[in-house]
């Protein structure tokens, strides 16, 4: 039982100075900056002009699906590395289900290929 | 004489350029055209009337043998009372040759016919003899202010009867009273420096600059007219 | 309409149909009293400490008619109204401890100002210059930005023209306090060699607060890396009365 | 808002979108100054440019007039001020063809090589300014402005100054140069070259640079001709013209050099007909400094004190590193020119960045506007 606790205090004092970091920084900022709200500080930044045009405009949907292609790719990148990791341990079964998994993803990413969604107008 | 008079009398003499040179092309070209072609220092120059300029521009662009395919530049001189100069610098790639067309515009009269028709680069030089000097250029398709701000089309800051400031004071109160202090303080920083009363031997020295009051200014700029 | 609000010299009966400005050495056939005129000059008092705008040799003719356009554009140029905000530290600390708070809150803030990179005209090359690996300013601890959002310092290195105020005005505006503001060349300060021209700013400080003013046209390397140390001092002295 | 043009890919078909306008305004690292465009865009695709200039109007032309000739020289250093050296070169030429001055030998030297330097250093900023453009952040810059350094301390032992030089007069040049003046120039030559090459590998063969350069912004020797672009612009479309050659002023004909010219007219071409130009320029410098006379006068014994040039116009046009700089130079005989217009070369050039930039991307326009290299003080005067 002794040993299930020595790591997670390690784990508990990574939380605890990630925690103080985010925290002095906020009230730093509030503490030290001089607090001055202004109607034109509020503007948006558009190089010295008044902005101009509408910012909700409709944007093609292309981006999001690129974001999307992305996101999916990312996340699957995240549960390779612990893989890697103990996949000698494991054996074979740690490398077919891994196998299974990028097999059903590659056929996301083709699909998406083939449907243009990567092509960059 | 003070420096106006000599140089209002002392105008450029007209010199008949020498033969062979490109006033004889254009006069070959355009033979029912009055041009009266004149020797300058580097390039011969072609001295038209307002109304032939579309037309001789037109045979210069187009003329196989003229083929002037570069605006090198397009101006305009003010000569006050005398009307308004629009100077044209063109230059053939082929032939390598160079010509300047100069045309008057009556000071009341300020249109002319515009060249961006024929050479692209005209637009933005049209434009900004627009601003400078307030010449239209009729058939321009965006006579917009270019060099001045976009709500200024009635301020034209290159003709001769716009001052220059002298100093700081026209400019200082063209803005408001308190700008014409230079470098002023801002308030609660600490660094103020108390104002002390004008002492008294300024005060009677220009009793009537002190009492001048926004409404006497008023009415001064009419009384001028 | 009301023409410009500020007190336009009396210019006496200017001289007929005002001809282009006479030059400096032949004073134009001025009328006695048009001269004798004090200038406005005498009206802002004798400020102790603050050298008295020049006064104008030769009364200046005021224009055939100001364009609506000059006016319109008058209204765009007032000065930025400053507001003096007062950090959160100096009422939530007690008394004792802001002395020593204050100062180490100033020397962070003097050795990391990121100036914001505001090359007007020909004093941008020596900006760009001072900036480069020669005459390093990094070494102050000056990273220049393009954006005003992170920035401390505005230097206004060329000419401000009286189009490009506005612009100048709502950057100095957007950047967070505290802020300083460094005059870079003679034509920031008070309009340089294109002074006389009525399309040039004379000065950024009619517009925004200035700081500091680097002499020069354009200022060497080392003068604007003076301008950079006197900031510095000046940031270190106002440490107590300013935010 | 303009529609988007006709939707081509299987994803366009259903989607309509709006375009939107992207103000890369006065204050922006890219414009190189204050100059402001504002891109319609229709998703990264530029579809309309609307530049706007005028920001850095100061009026030298209205200026000039109330001074006398040689004050208005201060002028010409602060309208190019890349170019000084050049644009005093354009400016005391076109006062000498009026007021029939000729210059001295010596001083025809002194001149040329100081307005090829200049032209070296010009060419420099371009070098370090594209590749930030490009995202070579700092590495350019340091390298270009390293051997700007060492020019401008020869600028600076010549004339005082290491941007404003205000060094040429009508007639010659104010002073005399340093005596050690040839050893220096031999000195700085070899540093030139040793500084091009170090440009040349760190940015020509580089792929990115390549990729984002090779086929952006491609002008026309037509259009070039149509809009006025003169200078490293027009070579790169593949128009061989330029001015020390076919319209040879001050004593340029005595040296033989070439004119780079490209071939298909894009961002790549510009930079390496610059690039090469650098290299052209040191050729010029390198005969002239051994042509160049060891002693003599530098201005024309008998100088009037007040220069009064006979009533009369001239349009005088010198090569300089961004174009054709002309000036257009009227008297009536007094002593302060009439009218003095100056016929910037980044003017007309900037004129044709609509032509260019239309159907590219965002980031294209940054490329495109880099290498067309304005000096919004020579735009706007």
């Amino acid at each position: 039982m002794q040993g299930l606790f020595e790591n997670y205090v390690a784990v508990l004092l990574a939380a605890g100075t990630g925690c103080l970091l985010v925290v002095t920084a906020i009230i730093g900022a509030k503490l030290l900056a001089p607090y001055a709200p202004g109607r034109e500080k509020a503007t948006p930044y558009e190089c010295g002009m008044l902005p101009i045009g509408r910012v909700r405009t409709q944007i093609h949907v292309r981006y999001y699906v690129y974001a999307i292609l992305f996101l999916l790719f990312d996340v699957e990148a995240v549960f390779l590395f612990p893989w890697a990791v103990s996949v000698v341990e494991v054996g074979e079964v740690a490398l077919y289900s891994m196998l299974v998994f990028m097999v059903i993803l590659g056929a996301g990413l083709g699909y998406a290929w083939k449907k243009g969604a990567l092509e960059w107008k | 004489m003070s420096p106006e008079d000599r140089r209002r009398e002392q105008d450029a003499p007209i010199v008949p350029p020498e033969p062979g040179t490109i006033a004889d092309l254009f006069a070959a070209a355009l033979p029912d055209l009055a041009i009266t072609p004149n020797q300058g220092a580097l390039d011969v120059i072609l001295i038209v009337g307002r109304d032939d300029v579309p037309r001789l521009l037109e045979a210069a662009k187009t003329d196989p043998n003229l083929a002037f395919d570069f605006l090198r530049n397009l101006s305009g001189v003010d000569y006050e009372a005398e009307g308004i100069d629009v100077v044209y610098h063109l230059h053939s790639y082929r032939h390598g040759h160079d010509v300047t067309v100069k045309a008057r515009l009556p000071a009341d009269d300020l249109h002319i016919k515009t060249a961006s028709t024929l050479w692209r680069g005209a637009d933005w030089h049209e434009r900004e003899a627009r601003d400078m000097f307030g010449v239209i250029f009729d058939g321009h398709p965006n006579l917009v202010p270019l060099l001045l701000p976009d709500d200024m089309d009635d301020h034209f800051p290159l003709r001769k009867d716009n001052p220059l400031a002298p100093l700081e004071e026209w400019q200082g109160t063209a803005l408001g009273a308190n700008v014409g202090e230079a470098g002023h303080i801002p308030a609660g920083s600490g660094f103020e420096v108390e104002k002390v009363e004008a002492a008294p031997e300024t005060a009677e020295t220009a009793p009537e600059a002190a009492e001048t009051t926004p409404e006497a200014v008023e009415a001064t700029p009419e009384a001028k007219e | 309409m009301e023409v410009n609000e500020g007190q336009t010299p009396e210019p006496g009966e200017t001289p007929e149909g005002a001809a282009a400005e006479p030059a400096a050495e032949t004073p134009a056939a001025e009328t006695p009293e048009a001269v004798a005129a004090a200038p406005k000059a005498a009206a802002t008092a004798s400020v102790p400490g603050r050298v008295p705008a020049p006064q104008a040799l030769v009364e200046a003719p005021v224009p055939a008619r100001i364009s609506l356009g000059v006016q319109l554009e008058a209204a765009r140029l007032t000065p930025v109204e400053l507001e003096h905000p007062k950090a959160l530290y100096r009422s939530v600390l007690p008394g004792i401890l802001q002395v020593p708070a204050d100062y180490v809150i100033a020397a962070a803030r003097k050795s990391s100002l990121w100036p914001m990179t505001f090359g007007l005209a020909c004093c941008a090359i020596e900006m760009i210059a001072t900036y480069m690996s020669h005459h390093d300013l990094d070494r102050f601890g000056i990273v220049p930005w393009p954006s005003p959002r992170q920035c401390d310092v505005m230097i206004v290195a060329g000419t401000v023209t009286k189009k490009m105020a506005p612009a100048v005005k709502l950057l100095y505006q957007q950047m967070p306090n505290p802020k300083w503001v460094i005059s870079m060349g003679a034509c920031a300060t008070n309009g340089g060699p294109y002074t006389r021209y009525d399309r040039v700013l004379q000065g950024v400080d009619k517009i925004v607060p200035v700081d500091v003013y680097v002499p020069g046209c354009p200022p060497r390397p080392e003068a604007l890396m003076d301008g950079f140390i006197a900031l510095q001092n000046k940031i270190m002295e106002e440490r107590g009365r300013t935010g | 808002m303009a529609e988007s043009q006709q939707p081509e890919t299987a994803l366009d078909q259903e989607f309509e979108t709006i375009d939107l306008n992207i103000n890369i305004g006065p204050q922006h690292p890219a414009t190189h100054g204050v100059f402001r465009m504002v891109l319609t865009v229709d998703g990264e695709v530029v579809v309309d440019v609307t530049p706007h200039i005028g920001y850095m109007h100061r009026g030298a032309e209205k200026l000039s007039e109330s001074l006398d000739y040689r004050q208005a020289i201060g002028f010409q250093d602060r309208t190019d001020y890349l170019g000084g050296f050049n644009c005093e070169l354009c400016y005391v030429q076109a006062v000498e063809k009026l007021a029939g001055l000729e210059p001295p030998e010596r001083a025809e030297y002194i001149r040329v090589i100081l307005a090829e330097f200049n032209r070296i250093t010009s060419h420099f900023m371009f070098l370090g300014a594209f590749g930030t453009d490009l995202g070579v952040f700092g590495t350019a810059f340091t390298y270009a402005f390293r051997e700007r350094e060492y020019i401008q301390d020869l600028f600076e032992e010549v004339s005082g100054d290491r941007l404003m030089y205000a060094y040429f007069r009508p007639g010659g040049v104010a002073w005399d140069v340093p005596s050690n003046f040839k050893e220096r120039v031999r000195w700085l030559t070899k540093q030139a070259r040793v500084g091009a090459d170090d440009m040349d590998k760190l940015l020509t063969d580089n792929e990115i640079f390549i990729a984002r350069t090779r086929g952006v912004g491609v002008l026309s020797v037509e259009d070039a001709i149509d809009y006025g672009v003169t200078g490293p612009i027009l070579r790169a479309s593949g128009m061989d013209y330029d001015l020390r050659k076919k319209e040879p002023y001050s004593i340029y004909d005595r040296f033989d050099f070439d004119a780079p010219v490209g071939t298909n007219g894009d961002s790549y071409d510009r930079y390496l007909v610059r690039l090469e130009e650098v290299r052209q320029s040191l050729r010029i410098i390198d005969q002239a400094i051994e042509q160049m006379p060891d002693e003599g006068p530098i201005l024309p014994e008998r100088l009037p004190r007040a220069l009064r040039p006979a009533a009369g116009e001239v349009y005088m046009r010198c090569e300089n590193p961004r174009g054709e700089y002309g000036i257009y130079l009227v008297s009536r005989g007094g002593t302060q020119p009439y009218r003095l217009r100056i016929r910037g070369a980044s003017f007309c050039n900037l004129s044709a960045l609509r032509q260019m930039t239309i159907g590219h991307y965002i980031a294209d326009a940054v490329t495109i506007l880099g290498s067309i290299d304005i000096v919004l003080c020579e735009v706007d005067r």
